[in-house]
């Protein structure tokens, strides 16, 4: 990872902090009833987005999942807009009909977020075929999570994507969990990178709490991808902070398990990385000020925002 | 007696009944389910009869199917309806066409639960009220109960069935109270059941629309409007007497539903009693049902989307005094 | 022309007029698919744009949805009705949704040609009716052609449609042959076509029930009966209007269809005019519709399942007579 | 497979030629329009349902497929009652209403052919399931195609019967097509049983023209089936004899293909096994006309039985 420069590393620092304040933030607002509904927080799982956006071009598409707040940040989308989104608000990006679970926008080529685990997958092998149909230069990044490859449809997208070498990168958040139930519940396989092999493609497992990491490992799916040689898979071991979702204390965690991994939190592997690469606090604090005033103004924005009006709804649902 | 009490105590005395009985699903076990439904069965009957299951809907219902066919009586639950599109084939092709095409000597003893509806902001894939979907389907029964009483009653009687039945409960019903009976009892799966008698208009109902329709008829009875409703429980089969011999009294016919009016379960009801109650039919059909839209996220827009007490109250009004005007 | 070269003419043109359009499905390229519809494509458009798939139904479906809506217009073949289930929460959940749950900003320009209906004894996977399915979710469109020349315009205008659309054929109709102009043409989504006019009552049918309506009304006319029979074409959106108006004209209503009675399409047509011409209607509102069952293999018996024409001229005869007891 | 006597051959070929004579006469049936819908003939593929139930006990459960009389005869269906089925006779197993693809019987334990490629494939988990939580020494075969790994329902399936050691074993019968599109289209890996590493389960790639190799590879996914070890996967490779049903002339199959794997016919490798342990003409010559006559009942007992009444039909359909 030596060939990683200060400036990068300080960009995908500043984007973890980005996304770990939004969380908070929003998690906040949750609480003081702001936010309704299920909202899942990337929380402890940043270095993924970052290190995997870092690597990827602006026109490369991604598809997101439940967990999406911090793919959507990264891959480009306004701070204000998303919480907008969370509020409800008919500012969001989609007007306060998607919310958390359904974040997208064809400004950032974020193809979505998605209430059902593993639903954008065929959508990504789609938009993938799409690029491949007109020769363009994109990759698409899908999402998914370690609960999702248990489900038909990852293992049908991934095959689709295999034998028509499709330019797409699944990059599986293996967080360990679905809700409660340890992957080792769900799969009797040491890596799930492993199944890669049953379709005739590349599979590693890394680290996805170091985003310099996950950057890295992209590099060469990237390459792949973009030559026309097809799909490949891209495990990222990470941890969540805490519940599944807001309202779920998460009480089934072993204590130890969480205070290991949070040990090896994003924010502190990368710090450490920016202290070996020489950058000195200073400039990390004011980054962290420019991103608290960031989400402070993003809460404002969705704060200070309308609701949809029923009538316009009603309206459009009259002519549908 | 809360609706998930009553749910749980169902399960939990025919799994004692029964040792075929067995329930399966996510994060059913230890964590209790989602809606707590099956909180404490995994210490009473440990991990061989509560299952947890990976995300693979379509596996564990096909699998629930199999296990049927073979001699057990599985309880799968789906977390949300929603998602038991995944299993549609395994619902469709497998479990409800079995015994048809095995010339009626496989039997799937197999009860998916499931539950649906608006009400918690969570948007398209999390709400929507989809038992039209089962009810068109050959080979399966459709429950909906909205009280804590028929909720055990029925899923004690749906266990017992033979044959597959989708039991769609509703996520704004598990905190609901009401009296349950003390002693061991069974509701029949097809008797609909009259909530409240009345005279004026008959008001078709099920799931979580019972309890709005009553509100309804609370408040049209202000107005001095005699509503009976009719509170469908079963809707395959399905009490078309009740229907039909209250429609008969009454001349009048609305049905609240919280799915979307285009082709939903009352468009079905309201086709029977065109058919077979015209002559006694004062007025039209009025049908209070969900806007043809995904559900949206906004709580407001949520609220509008689907019928709300008001309505319900503005969709009887209209056929007594469009009645009043036609008929007498 | 006959109605599978009317569809294959519909994909060849709309693939030289727009290089997104593209088909994807099993074995339609060099095989040209199970009922041919796809026979030459291939060899015009070659594999980029015709695509033979793996059996992954929900995953090619779901494909088709994000070839959509990254900008393409994918035309998805599913050789048999009955195996869509296996996407359908690719089609309920991701396709139908998106458009609303993006704020509009998405769109999912995406076709699924699909096939359906009994008559070759293929039992009961490969003989549903399940449009019903398909009609009750928002976001949808769903069409039904029963001719050759409604087939091409309609798919024609299918493709260019920016919703995604649920496009059904019928299995005794690919080898039936009609009109179909020379010239360049669309039919628009959302009209009715007035196959036959009548007076006395309204006949409403879609897909292969057009036909065996046209033959029934034929028998009737023979009768003294004089039946208007309207070919639905599109269920959604459905040209309401014009069956509102034929009713106000007859004051009867027939509907026939091949999907099982209980929650089908006609229940809903039933339901919007006992809710919107009642005050027209001389006589209850008969369905006649496929029997609740599992298709049967044996001929004899899949035959009975479903009405044939007699069943539609005694259902029509049916209100004709009950009509003017009441009536007049 | 030394161990394999001289009995057991005679057994597997008398089973073999019977599902051979079925299928040649029930097409010469469907050709003079005595079968209608659609048919899959086993043709080529014998060896696979003749090993692996010659491998299984009575009480042993199968799940089987579109192509399923083989699995069907071998696991003890009469064949009277079988033709009487693909008649859509009353006298048949489904009394005329499941045909072909739904052949089932309790009598035999076999939970039926499927229409749905993958289709019994849950099914067969669950059935397994079942004899676990009663502790049954049972197993569950299930029968199912190279088409059918490409389907989700393949990929749960083996996933929650690996999970859980359920005592299934999945026999895979690679014809190397589905209709026409050839398996190496739709999956990017040599061998299709590779994919049973992803599952943590054993899986094997044997000669499925030879049924004494398939009875021998069922012995030790029996043994851990039944020992609760969990399932197991055995990849038969095979090829049709012909198109994909009666109606499919099967051009696309290239003719040195096929001619390959006629000459490597079923009955020609059981024929040869016998001659190599000492069973002289006569014995086989005497089985060939015990079969000929049990066949030719077959068609005798299928077309003097009557149809199913349409009015019971309709009565009981009344009743549903
Ligand atoms: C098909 C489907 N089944 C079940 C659910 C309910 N559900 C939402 S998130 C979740 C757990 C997902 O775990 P995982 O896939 O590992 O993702 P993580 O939450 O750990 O990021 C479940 C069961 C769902 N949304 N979709
Ligand atoms: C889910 C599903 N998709 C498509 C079909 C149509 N179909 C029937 S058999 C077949 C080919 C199956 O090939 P394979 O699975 O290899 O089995 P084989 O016919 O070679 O024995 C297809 C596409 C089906 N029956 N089920
Ligand atoms: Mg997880
Ligand atoms: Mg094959």
């Amino acid at each position: 990872m030596s060939e990683i420069g200060a400036d990068l590393l300080l960009s995908m620092y500043e984007m973890t902090e980005t996304i770990r304040r939004f969380e908070q933030q929003a998690i906040a607002q949750y609480r003081l009833g702001n936010i309704r509904g299920y909202f899942h927080p990337y929380l402890g799982e940043e270095a993924i987005a970052v290190g995997a956006m870092a690597a990827i071009e602006p026109d490369d598409y991604i598809v997101s999942t439940h967990r999406g707040h911090g793919h959507a940040l990264a891959k480009g989308h306004e701070p204000r807009r998303m919480m907008a989104e969370l509020f409800g608000k008919e500012s969001g990006y989609c007007r306060g009909r998607g919310g958390s679970m359904h974040v997208a926008s064809r400004s950032v080529r974020n193809l979505g977020a998605n209430g059902i685990v593993g639903g954008g997958l065929a959508i990504a092998a789609g938009a993938a075929l799409a690029i491949k149909q007109r020769e363009g230069p994109e990759v698409v990044v899908a999402f998914c999570s370690d609960g999702s490859s248990a489900n038909g449809i990852w293992h049908e997208s991934m095959n689709l994507a295999a034998i028509w070498d499709l330019p797409v990168i699944f990059v599986l958040e293996n967080n360990q969990y679905a809700v409660s139930t340890p992957i080792r519940d769900s799969a009797r396989v040491e890596h799930l990178s492993q199944r890669a092999a049953g379709y005739g493609m590349p599979g590693v497992t890394v680290d996805g709490n170091d985003a310099a990491i996950v950057y890295g490992a992209m590099q060469e799916p990237l390459r792949r991808a973009r030559a026309g040689e097809g799909p490949s898979l891209v495990e990222c071991l990470t941890y969540r902070h805490g519940g599944h979702h807001v309202n779920d204390p998460g009480l089934y965690l072993p204590p130890e398990e969480l205070q290991r991994w949070k040990a090896h939190d994003p924010l502190i592997v990368l710090r450490a990385r920016l202290a070996r690469a020489g950058v000195d606090e200073a400039a990390i604090t004011l980054i962290d000020e420019r991103v608290e005033r960031l989400i402070d103004e993003a809460v404002e924005f969705a704060t200070a925002s309308p609701n949809p009006s029923v009538e316009d709804f009603l309206a459009e649902v009259a002519t549908l | 007696m809360k609706y998930r009490e009553a749910l749980r105590a169902a399960l939990q005395e025919e799994m004692e009944r029964d040792a075929t009985v067995f329930c399966v699903g996510e994060g059913i076990g230890e964590r209790g389910g989602s809606y707590k439904v099956t909180e404490g069965l995994l210490a009473q009957f440990g991990p061989g009869r509560v299952i947890d299951t990976p995300l693979s809907e379509a596996g564990f219902v096909g699998l629930g199917a199999g296990a049927a066919i073979a001699g057990q009586r599985p309880v799968v639950e789906i977390l949300f309806i929603d998602f038991l599109l995944q299993a549609m084939d395994q619902v469709v092709n497998q479990a409800a066409k079995y015994r048809f095409m095995s010339g009626g000597e496989g039997r799937v003893p197999l009860v998916v639960r499931t539950q649906g509806g608006t009400g918690n902001s969570l948007a398209g894939q999390h709400s929507q009220s989809l038992e039209a979907l089962y009810y068109h389907v050959p080979g399966l029964k459709v429950v909906m109960p909205a009280t804590p009483r028929d909720a055990k009653g029925l899923l004690k009687s749906a266990i017992r069935d033979d044959d597959p039945v989708i039991f769609i409960e509703h996520k704004l019903l598990y905190m609901t109270d009401g009296e349950v009976p003390a002693e061991d009892y069974l509701i029949p799966l097809g008797q609909a059941d009259i909530k409240r008698s009345g005279s004026d208009v008959t008001l078709v109902a099920w799931s979580h629309m019972v309890v709005k329709s009553l509100q309804a008829a609370e408040l049209l009875a202000a107005e001095g409007i005699s509503t009976e409703v009719i509170d469908l429980r079963t809707l395959v089969p399905m009490d078309v007497d009740c229907v039909l011999d209250s429609v008969r009294r009454t001349g009048r016919l609305v049905i609240a539903q919280e799915a979307i009016k285009r082709g939903g379960v009352g468009s079905d009801v309201a086709a029977i009693v065109a058919e077979r109650a015209f002559d006694h039919l004062r007025a039209p059909i009025v049908r209070v049902a969900g806007w043809n839209t995904t559900i949206p996220f906004n709580l407001g827009l949520e609220k509008a989307s689907v019928p709300q007490v008001d309505d319900i109250v503005a969709g009887v009004r209209s056929v007594v005094q469009s009645g009043a005007a036609a008929g007498t």
